[in-house]
């Protein structure tokens, strides 16, 4: 058992780091939220430059072929810089459902453009009534039209669905069992969009589909769904890593903060309370990381309630410790931590997306609690 | 121990309700509802004037200024009964804060110029108190206000001034004794619209602007807007907190709050079940409508005066920390009622305007940014930090 | 509304706390609980002496027919001072079901003994499988004999039941729906006990019932679930009042602790962390205190489902609170905290017998989720 | 980065799998199982003698010594295996306190004469650090031990001396240079039938007695008990925590307690369902366990010295935090889970004497003792708010 980096995922790591210290300061973090896409096409094209966005996409698609460990580094170090573009969403949530699907020609021709930047993909799943991806109810129809199906529907907070090329589409086919996935153009006749913004400035959409022409079925109604966990899996692990960057960055800032503002005549630092918050946010950081090493593993390893297992325990304590950590951040911070022109607010907010997305806390430790325990 | 309402606190109830169902309507009371902050500048100001008709636009003011001569139980029977029939929250700087200190220090003057149009909404209040160097610590206040003729000449910075963007009128924290550490310090009323005072917005975490940066630079305030005599701002500022000794506790909001929650859970459905029938769901809502219960009656206590083996200060301390961290608990419990809607934000004017549907149902806009904006009650007003410091010191001699 | 003490409330508070000041002493406390009956018999004579078991038992039956709000008074001053005496158990508990039960003669020749202190009274009404006494299975069966019934069955966790002298027995007659009460003597043939002891000294019983006879029916089938209820409200009122008397306790022990004892060169006083604790320690226990009143006030006006509600409020928010402030009085303590040898570890042990009794806090929650909401 | 255990870890962990089947039996593992402080001795050292024969008695000890030679993950598969199966645990203060350091620091004599006893479990060990003025300060210490010719004369008091008992052996914090105030402390073996020493039991809040009082009067050691320089007992006391670094997190009984609650929820019965079905508790239990597994992870990265951005002495300190507030939980969930049957009491003996029946399940005798116990375990070792302290100043130079 080995936890040190390799000189690879060292060298990832510190390139991000770099790019996030000098790049990804907080104005221009404001401005990308406040832009059309709710992100900086700038660092949209460094990212796929860098290969980022190509890291775990196959290599025979323009991939780089690389484990969710080394995404994981990535991902940390992104997070502390707060990221807005839709690496997850595109790269590694859609990527993943067009890796393994199961049509040839799209995945052959479009996963190379992911991998660019060119491309961007967005999942169009949850519905009304709907509170995880995981298992919303899916009304959406998709009716054989030849060798196409016309696709009907109302899919909710489409996430980067604005700025997204293609639509992973979950929609289900009139006498099969379950939805399959259908992979449909962002600029096909039939779409209408609602187009709003979430508490952290990524642009989301509720989007109508009025017999929309669909001729891509990556999955079919008996994979879709396992297909869909899977990808959904190695989201939640992606965004965990984002959410353990933003703790991270959100210790350093505070930790800063307490030795250089002062009260009553002396720093912040010369509180025993405000101390302790801080070793308690220690705590809390190392357990989210710990976990996200068992992750790893059982992705590696594990059998398929193994790896559920992890991913939910992931997903939950992440978002628990998280909103601690990022919450006392703003509490330690005093009145400039709730503005918007002081980044620990913004990881705050991160964290409560990354708690509300791919299912809450209460949806995961329920899907833990169905597993036999490890010991 | 009498531990019910009487009679006459009971039809006192009646009388608003009546009052309250004859006057509100559903466009009004929908926006108050959302929680956003701050409300809506129009519905309040109407409010204000249609409370004054009725003489119940101060509750806490004394009968000769204007008050309706109410006990502690009625007054606190009255926000609850505006809270949860949905009236606008009235700005709270002058009625609240100024008034009362007004007609307790204030001169003849004083009260004659500012009181009325209080009472009738026509002039908004900023209060002036935080200083970039001084949050919870009003010792190591740095503005200025400097004699010169019959004039002060006024020279600072002050940050967390809420709703000061609109505000005709300011009160100020000033030093006008710039030699003693400790005193020296006065509260001083300023026009908003002198010469040398510049407002600044400050965007809060949930998008909106609430409160403002307000630069001072040698901005001359007649010597007649001093209140009181100089120096004696610890004393109004003593008297201006213990008016609003239980207000922290922000009990009225705290059931607004459930309502709204359970409603949502109401509707909201998890694994095929309304999610208020969930078990976990249904006892951590139990759980926080018993300590708000709970805090409700710790409120009464205090506004009763009941006994207690600790100085009533330590009373207020407690219902702030208690108040404020049940508000982080409701917000939360709020938004995770929703789940992943919850995570659009609207602004003010989106959610003012929003037309409710199956997808982005009433209780859905305001409701984040409610929590968001929450997250600075245990930070305003006195952070939680210092409350414990002070029961500490008070409750327990522990320094 | 008022809160104050009327003067005959505070002369009864006065003269309990100058008792428990003056002769409940740890030492002797941990005497009685080595005792044979788990309490002191000379507490038990004053207690009666003093009206204090005679304090809410109806005048026409020697009682003083005082209230709640009275013994509430009564039992803070008494939790103080860990009292380990069955108040609650016989006058409270037991006392409440023979006075509102339906059988005069006993109510008539019983009451007084109870409020003398000669007669004890237990209630033996769990069994194997319940985890609440309102809510247990009842598999004890009553077999019509005469004019008497024949008992048998296994009772559970009979607190006080070895010092018992009648009990207070739950048991279903064959062909009726639900329980009975039945009254019987403790030294009744047929009765053979296991006796043992709970962690805060009490002792108690598994109680088995081998037809024993019972000639006094205190409550038929159609209203004993109700009354026991009624009585199980008051008893868990009365327990909580004791409760926050622990709770008040242990805030005067411990701010005196950290006054006196020292470390790191100063008085642990000078630890701004430890300062913060006995202020968290505060707002639980107002808390808690200020739900006792409203149960007060639901219990004097309110109707059924608000009692309920009230009663089951309280019962949750003393545990938590109460095992909370015990707890961290222990804390505080240091290693002394956790020894038989000082108080505030006899107090956190109060606390947990108090929140397992009568239901726990998920019990009571799930009560109170039940009823509708005050606003 | 390989996050697997390699073929040769899960080869050692079935051969210490096929070794505890083959050895242990049921009485001796339903005494361990009641997790009852201090465990059973006759068992703890047969225990020992059987692992000493197969050269495990001493995980941690150098190979040239006794040690087995095994890997850190080998030792915890090691513990957590046993821990598992319901081994009786050994006895700490000689086979992971003392003997490490007499290892490390020891002079030839002193390991000759003491080691081979230890490995054997013939020669039981006290640990004399803590005084009534010194819990967590050990700077403050007041004991002492002064030359007198070849002998030092030990006078002092020690308190939280664990098993004290029945303990032929000790090693004691002392002072040998009284005129230094941080220097002077050095490390002492005692044999603990000296005439002077006397041993007095402490009562715990469990009823039972696990923890001594040691009063020192005149007690005459010889010299060449000392171990190592005079004054060096800060390094020593380091090695010996540095040693200790991830037990505090208690994995291994963690792990033990949730299969004891998951046994006991799957039989008690709520609302007509096992309670392990009940959501809420369903869903604590998975907290928990969920907690669990993070620590595992985190002792498993301090054993592989795993990167870090911050000391690893501030990551013993997180183990501990995080460890013995899980044992608060732990502890709290089994008695929860077992209702009011958990409020009757067990002794030690009647723990290990019960005999399991419908109304008194395996698993009750000892779950609320080791609730009780588990109290001390945010105090001694470190408290809590020592911890805290040690994380703030090395993890982020708050101080």
């Amino acid at each position: 058992m080995n936890f040190a980096l390799s000189d690879e995922q060292k060298m990832l790591a510190d390139s991000a780091a770099r790019y996030v210290r000098e790049r990804c300061d907080l104005e221009s973090r404001r401005q990308a939220a406040k832009s059309p896409d709710g992100f900086s096409r700038r660092h949209w094209r460094h990212f796929a430059e860098q290969g980022w966005l190509a890291l775990t996409l196959p290599e025979d698609a323009g991939g780089l072929g690389l484990g969710l460990a080394d995404m994981v580094v990535l991902m940390e170090e992104l997070g502390r810089g707060l990221v807005a573009e839709p690496v997850v969403d595109s790269a590694i949530l859609c990527g993943t459902l067009l890796a393994e699907g199961n049509h040839a020609p799209s995945r052959a021709e479009l996963l190379p453009r992911v991998a660019s930047g060119e491309a961007i993909l967005a999942l169009a799943h949850l519905e009304e009534g709907g509170r995880a991806e995981y298992d919303t109810p899916v009304a959406a129809r998709a009716t054989p039209d030849g060798d196409r199906w016309l696709i009907s529907g109302t899919k909710h907070l489409v996430c980067h669905g604005p700025a997204a090329s293609h639509l992973v589409v979950s929609a289900e086919v009139a006498g099969e069992m379950g939805y399959s996935l259908f992979l449909v153009e962002a600029g096909a006749n039939g779409i209408a969009r609602d187009d709003y913004s979430l508490i952290d400035g990524t642009r989301a959409a509720d989007i109508h589909f009025s017999d929309v022409p669909a001729t891509v079925r990556l999955q079919g109604a008996g994979g879709a769904a396992r297909a869909l966990h899977h990808a959904l899996d190695r989201a939640v692990i992606a965004g965990a890593a984002a959410a353990l960057g933003s703790m991270e960055a959100v210790m350093d800032l505070t930790a800063d903060y307490l030795k250089t503002r002062e009260q009553y005549g002396q720093p912040l630092a010369g509180f025993q309370a405000l101390r302790h918050r801080m070793a308690e946010m220690l705590v809390e950081t190392e357990q989210a990381r710990s976990l996200l090493y068992a992750a790893l593993a059982a992705l590696d390893g594990g059998d398929g309630e193994a790896r559920a297992r992890a991913v939910s325990g992931v997903k939950a304590l992440v978002a628990q410790a998280g909103m601690f950590v990022t919450g006392q951040g703003i509490q330690l911070h005093g009145g400039i931590g709730v503005t918007e022109e002081y980044a620990v607010g913004h990881h705050y907010k991160a964290l409560q997306l990354f708690d509300k997305r791919f299912g809450d806390s209460d949806f995961h430790l329920d899907r833990r609690a169905r597993t036999a325990p490890t010991h | 121990m009498n531990l019910q309402l009487s009679p006459e606190d009971l039809a006192f109830r009646d009388e608003v309700r009546a009052f309250l169902r004859e006057h509100l309507t559903p466009e009004i009371v929908y926006r108050s509802r959302t929680e956003v902050h701050p409300p809506n500048e129009a519905d309040r100001r109407w409010w204000n004037a249609v409370l004054n008709t009725r003489g119940w636009a101060a509750p806490s003011w004394p009968v000769q200024h204007g008050g309706p001569g109410w006990t502690p139980i009625q007054r606190h029977l009255f926000e609850m009964e505006c809270r949860l029939a949905g009236a606008p929250e009235l700005r709270w700087q002058g009625l609240r804060l100024i008034g009362p200190v007004i007609c307790e220090f204030g001169s003849d003057a004083q009260r004659k110029r500012y009181l009325p149009t209080i009472l009738e909404g026509t002039e908004q209040w900023a209060q002036g108190f935080s200083e970039p160097g001084a949050g919870s610590d009003l010792a190591s206040l740095k503005t200025t206000a400097l004699l010169a003729g019959d004039e002060y000449v006024v020279n600072g910075q002050k940050l967390w001034t809420t709703e000061g963007g609109d505000a005709e009128l300011g009160f100020f924290l000033v030093r006008t004794d710039t030699t003693s550490k400790h005193g020296g310090i006065s509260m001083l009323i300023i026009d908003m619209k002198s010469p040398g005072v510049t407002v600044r917005p400050i965007e809060m975490i949930n998008g909106d602007v609430s409160t403002y940066e307000v630069f001072l630079d040698n901005v001359r305030v007649p010597r007649e807007n001093l209140i009181g005599e100089p120096g004696s701002a610890w004393t109004q500022t003593k008297f201006l907190l213990a008016n609003e000794r239980t207000s922290s506790a922000d009990i009225d909001k705290a059931w607004g709050d459930l309502r709204r929650i359970r409603a949502s859970a109401a509707r909201e459905r998890k694994n095929g079940r309304p999610l208020l029938e969930d078990p976990a769901f249904a006892r951590r809502l139990a759980q926080l409508e018993m300590e708000v219960e709970a805090l409700d009656w710790s409120v009464l206590r205090v506004l009763c005066g009941a006994p207690s083996r600790r100085p009533v200060a330590a009373a207020a301390s407690v219902l702030k920390i208690k108040g404020s961290s049940l508000q982080h608990q409701l917000g939360q419990l709020a938004v995770d009622a929703l789940g992943p809607r919850s995570l659009r934000l609207y602004t003010r004017e989106q959610a003012f305007a929003a037309e409710p549907s199956a997808l982005w149902p009433v209780d859905v806009p305001g409701a984040r940014a409610d929590q968001l904006y929450m997250r600075a009650c245990t930070i305003y007003g006195g952070a939680m930090e210092v409350q414990k410091n002070i029961i500490a010191k008070i409750a327990f001699g522990l320094a």
